[in-house]
Order: C-alpha cells, then structure tokens, then sequence
C-alpha cells in the first residue's frame, strides 16, 4: 500500500479509511473545468470506482482551464480521453467512461450505480436534472458551480439535509443567465473549486464531520475569500419531487433534453484516434464502404456479438444515412459499451469524406 | 442604522460593486427590493435569493441590522 | 487565440491581460504536491516563460497527490517529467526542466531569470532559502504550505509587503517540526493549496488588486473555512537579510545544502526514458562501457560541444568513479543544459550492471 | 470576559481541540502562555506565532478580548 502511504499514516484515515476508499465509487458528470481537477485527485486518492460522464469533445478553448486534456487529445471525447490519462495515474482503481450525455430517460439507471454524484456540468437543465435523480435515489451530491471570478460549492441530499431546489426552487428564466461560455472565466478558479469538491466527496467516504451540507461556500477568487450561506431544507419543494417521481422520464421539469444517442460528425470521426467502427447495415447493402478499422456486424446480430467488441476502443456505429446506427448505439450502451456514437449521415456521408482523404 | 449589503456573481456587474452600504435602512427585504430595483433596474430580470446574517430568508422577512448578501445561482463548470 | 478566449472575453483580463501572461516568466520550485496543480493553471493560462526545479525523483507514494506523474514516470526526475506532460497541454509557451537542488550557491543565478517565484517545496531550508534570495533579488514569492488537513498561502516581498522572515524570523528548530513524508497529508489539500497558488501569480500578472500580501491565508480541508491573519512588514528583519547579502552564498543561515550537483544511481539511470549517456573520459580509459545511448566527449573539450547535446534528453554524464562527472554536469547547467546528473559510482559501478542485464 | 483560543496545524493536536474557550482571562500575552503551557506542557518545544483578532503580535501584547490564534509555521508541500 506504498501508494497511500501519506494517507494512511494519518491518524483521521489510516488503513480503514483507505480501504472505505477502495470501496467507495463515485459518478462525476461533466469532465471539464470542474471534473478535471476533481477527478486528478479522486482518482489519485484510490476512490476504487469512478464513472466519468461527458458527451463532449475536447476543444482548444478548453485547455485553459481542462486540464486532463492536451492538443494531443483535441476532438475527441473527454470522458474517453480523461479515463485514458487518468488510467496511469492510477492503473488499480476501475474507471468507467461514458461518453453520453445525461438525460431524464438514462439519469436514474446510471447514476444508481454510484454512492456519490459530483457534479460538474455547466448548465442549469443539467444540475436540476442530477439533483431531482439524485434525491430519488437517496444519494448525495457535491455541487459546485462558477462565475467568472467566484465558485460556489455545497452537498446537497446528504443525510436528510437540503437539495438544490431548496436553494434555487427552478432553473432561472433562459434570458437570467448567461451561458458561461459567453461569459468567460478565470482558467484556475475551476481549479479552486472542482479540488474543493472532491475534497467534499472524500470527506464524506471517510465518514468525516463537518461535510459541506446545509451550506453554500461562495468563494472569490479575487479576494481569495470565503463566506459560508445557510440553506435550510425546504420539505414541499423535496416532496414535489417524489409526487414527480413517476413522469421524471416523461416529463422532468423544463426538460429540453434530447433523446438522442451520442452523433459524431464523418469529419470528427475520421480525426478520433483508436476507434472501431463497426457496420450495422445488413450484407450487400450499399455504399460499400472499406476502412481498415471497420467490422461488419448487422443490427439483428449486435446484442450477442457484443464479446466480440473491443470496449476499450471509441465505436463508431453507422448504417446507410445514420438512423438504424442510433438504435445501435442505445443498445450498445444498455450492455455497458459507453464509449460509442452513431455516424451522423450514416454511409452515404462516409464515402465521399474517404475517397477524398485517398485523393 | 446603515445596512451592509453584499453583491455575487453578474449581479454586481448590475450594481457595479461588489459591497456597499446603505443609509436608510428598510425595514423588510421587501422593501429593499423596491429601493434596489429603483436604484438599479437591471437587477429585476435577475434571478437571486437574499440572506440576512449567512441566512437565506423569504422576501417578508425583516431586517434587524447586520449583513445582506444577494445571491445569484451560477450555472458555470 | 481561441486557446485563451474564456480568458480575453473577461473584460478584467482582455487582450491586453493576454498579452501580459505570456509575457510573464514564473519559476516553481518544488514540483510536488503543491508544484504539480499549480503548474497545470500556469501552463493552461499562458504563462510565456515557466521554469520547473525539483531534483527528487518521482516514487510511487507521491502518486497520491502528486498529479502531474503516473506509473509511466516512476524513477524519473520530476522536472523532466512534468515539463514533458506539460508541454502537451500548451506547446505555445516555453518550460524549463532545472533537475537539481536549489541551494545558496545558485539562488541568485535561477531566480534571478524570473519575474515571480512560486514556492512549492517542502521542508524549511529551502523555504527561507527562497524567501532570502527573492528579497535581495527584489521579486515577490508566492508562498505555500501544508500541514495534514490545514494550508497556508501568502505572497511575499510583493511592493514594499513583509517577508516570510516577518512571519517567522528563522526556521524552527530541527526537533519542533515533523517532515512532512512522516506526518502525511490529505491529497486533495495541495491541489487547493496549489491552485490558490496560481491564483496569486496569475493576479500578480494581470495586476490585479488584492494580491495576498501582508495576509496569510489559512485553510482548513476539514471545514472548508478560510482565515486570513494580517503579516506587518520587520524592517529589522530585512535589513539583516541585505546586511548578510554579500556572505549569501557562503553562509547562508544554518545552511545544511549540498553543493554537489544531481546524482543518479546507475539502476535509476537504465530505467530512466529518454536517457543520453555521455562519456565524458579521455579516449582509452577502462572500463570500456558500451551503450547504445551513449556519446563519448571528453571534459575537456565538453564546452565546445555543447551544440552536439541533444537538451531535450535527460543526460547522464559519467567518468571512471563518479567524480569528474560532477564537474561535467556543473558546466552543462552553466550552458542551459539543466537536465542532466551525474552518474554515481561511474563506468565502474555501470559495467557490472551492464554485464547483468545481458545475462 | 471570556476569550476565544484557536489551534493551527500540530498544536491542535497538543492541546486535542481546535479551538477552545478560556474562563478566567488572562490580561497579557505573555500571562496567557504560562497558563497554556502549565495546560499543555507539549506546547513549550513548539514555535509558533500569537495574532489577537487577526493580526500578528508580541509577547507583552495586552490581551482585550476578541480572538487569538496560535499560529506554527507549516513546511509541507
């Protein structure tokens, strides 16, 4: 156990605590400004199992602030690339990547298999969504969230204390807030705060008091400063969640989610490295398309070819225009193969981009 | 009695402070709305909770002094 | 610029904030628990000009928080190592690897390359090593420290502000301070710290007000809290550090420094990637070593050929025994050349070692 | 008048709290370390600094109430 040593040498961890560790695993949703960091010191500290959820890929403007990433890793998915650099940071820990994005339809079945959510996302749809599921499932979540110059992070649903909705009841109006892309931000701030959360999360694993629940920490990184809101739990808007809890897929609240399976463009697929594309279309179907990492597997017989699939891979589905590849993908990800997308365009929009790349 | 109120996020942009004080004190949060929406419109579209003292409170509340902080919730990661 | 645009699209940083980034040059001594976060924001803002200095080779128990490194880096130096996964994430700005121990006889020649100094090390000596040099050399440090699950940060020597001397006058006796290795620390707590770091660095930059001098910052991982305790500048304090400048290198204050430069076990040496040996011998001398990695320049006419030294390469210098190599790795650092050791033991400790590794 | 003590870093775990309250208050800097180091002979061999509401002060500082820290220099990184 040399590699937690300075852990486990502490009186308030020792070996128990490692092991509570070990044993713990946590979902972060969303590996960019926030889940990067946070993820470098979960995964660092031995959290045993981590899912990481992101459907995005990475970009240039991301590398001021995303720092699992690198211009080796531009365009492709951040949940894939992130488990890829953190793999050797930690090679005895299990990280799962999900290269999805979260929905009302899969939030519960994902999320439900993790003690602890942190979340990192960027968007208000989505961190309501995270807290209603979370609340459902009866687990906590770390919150954090920036602007700017200033971060906010906060438990929420932790041993009966207050949920997001009991801070903020509903996702301000669209013209409220603007996005954070638009308004910028200062690259390290998300430093300052993902590494709190995950402080959060392993305060919680080690059974440690005083875990940031029941109050908001509003940081500026301006000042460096600190200051600490109360939260009391609000009992009606909690309730109203769970009288919900039956049309949370149909209807969760101002959901604007797509239902769509992950879509990858020719172009950005054609960039991926270490990629599988696998051909869903029936034999002799046309256009005949011939890639060197390409397998021919037909709709029908995916489910029990799925031993077949090298999951470590990004698999890339397509059929003849990109519908049939969508079902695929769905199916693919219901047996645990995350890191997959459908061919935007299917065959039809393949064969032009690689007679062009052979020219 | 002078009440200290404290500005996050976009809605100091609004204010264009971060802190100020103010003379005349109102007596409810109500009624501090009112004098900030007339002192600075832009704060009425905003989406934000008040806290009294690092309490959040509702807006009938009533203000005995001490330090109101106007909190926006932040959607960045 | 579309790396920086969440910076230039804040209108406290802009183009003109941009530009000053990367006009900046910022040395981090230490790159451990507390160097590695800090580094990361460094880079990924823009930094123009970073220099990395640790000579301790990465081990497996750093891996714990220390998150620059990973398996794939185990057994070699630190600097090297992160100045190459570093690169990666911002090939458009430049890094220095300095492979060796900081120490009176070289402060002022290091630093004195730098516009501001961030401290990341972890013991004492170095600390006030530092904080001397930085003042006679009149350039702010940005100071951090941990202790379990507590923090300190403040910047130093900033614009007339107090000195680390002005907070404590001289290092604690030997007895009243564990090392850090033997007490542990939480992971997590140097990645806060760390990034608080930065932070300071990066307003400092920008020029930014309420720069963290004349204040430390406590923090506490276990509550999250933050207090600030006002540092008023000594004046005696720091009139003795100028009084004592001209016997700076000879004596610094309970200086315990090696002079020697950076050594390297032949076992550390054939793990290590990347690796040029030079044998630096006159024609003819025995043990003949053959390696396909290795040049032979004699000592005396290594000078001349510094342009032949691949720098990129970690270098390996080695002589009969072990003790001309050191002159040799002197003279390659006085040439910009920083990443380079001395072989312990020379040709006669390699040959045997050769022989077992053929077998 | 009671006053208010904190412990950073490995004095805390000398005196086994972070922070305690002292009954009987002593009026100088110097008073108040003989009563902590009769308490808690451990603290003797340690170094640290005093701050009285924040801010750094001496030995023959006089003690007015508010908060005092005891603060040891921290080498890890």
């Amino acid at each position: 156990m040399n590699r937690y040593s300075r852990h486990i040498i502490l009186s308030e961890i020792g070996p128990e605590g490692q092991k509570k560790l070990s044993a713990a695993s946590v979902m972060v949703v969303g590996a960019g400004g926030l889940g990067c960091p946070a993820l470098q010191y979960l995964v660092a500290a031995g959290v045993g199992t981590i899912g990481i959820l992101d459907h995005d890929l990475v970009e240039e403007s991301n590398l001021q602030r995303q720092i699992l990433f690198g211009t080796s890793s531009l365009g492709t998915n951040k949940a894939v690339s992130a488990k890829k650099r953190l793999a050797d940071l930690n090679p005895s820990i299990t990280i799962n990547a999900y290269p999805i994005q979260l929905q009302a339809q899969n939030a519960l079945d994902i999320l439900s298999g993790y003690d602890i959510i942190l979340d990192g996302t960027d968007n208000f749809e989505t961190r309501y969504l995270i807290n209603d599921a979370a609340l459902l499932l009866d687990k906590p979540v770390v919150f954090g969230a920036i602007y700017k110059f200033e971060g906010q992070v906060t438990v929420f649903n932790y041993k009966g204390g207050p949920s997001y909705r009991c801070l903020f009841a509903t996702p301000p109006a669209g013209s409220s807030v603007a996005n954070c892309s638009e308004v910028g931000v200062l690259g390290v701030l998300p430093g300052i705060i993902g590494c709190m959360q995950a402080n959060e999360v392993i305060k919680m694993i080690l059974g440690m008091e005083e875990v940031l629940s029941g109050k908001l920490l509003c940081y500026d990184a301006r000042s460096a400063g600190t200051s600490f809101i109360s939260i009391a739990r609000n009992e009606d808007r909690i309730k109203q969640v769970f009288d919900e809890r039956d049309s949370f897929v149909q209807n969760h609240s101002g959901s604007n989610y797509s239902c769509e399976p992950m879509e990858i463009s020719v172009e950005d697929a054609l960039k991926m490295e270490d990629v599988q594309f696998i051909d869903i279309r029936e034999p002799g179907e046309l256009p005949f398309i011939q890639l060197p990492e390409c397998i021919q597997i037909p709709l029908g017989s995916l489910e029990q070819s799925i031993s077949e699939i090298n999951s470590e891979k990004n698999i890339v589905t397509f059929c003849r225009s990109g519908i049939r590849s969508k079902k695929a993908v769905s199916l693919l990800i219901e047996n645990n193969i995350t890191n997959c997308y459908s061919l935007k365009g299917g065959a039809l929009a393949l064969e032009p981009a690689i007679k062009s790349l052979i020219k | 009695m002078s009440t200290n109120i404290k500005y996050f996020g976009l809605l100091a942009e609004i204010t264009s402070c971060r802190e100020e004080s103010l003379g005349n004190s109102p007596s409810t949060v109500n009624e501090l709305l009112e004098l900030l929406f007339e002192k600075y419109p832009g704060l009425k579209e905003k989406d934000f909770r008040v806290a009294i003292d690092q309490q959040l409170v509702t807006e009938d509340a009533r203000i005995t002094g001490g330090e109101i902080a106007l909190l926006p919730p932040f959607s960045g990661g």
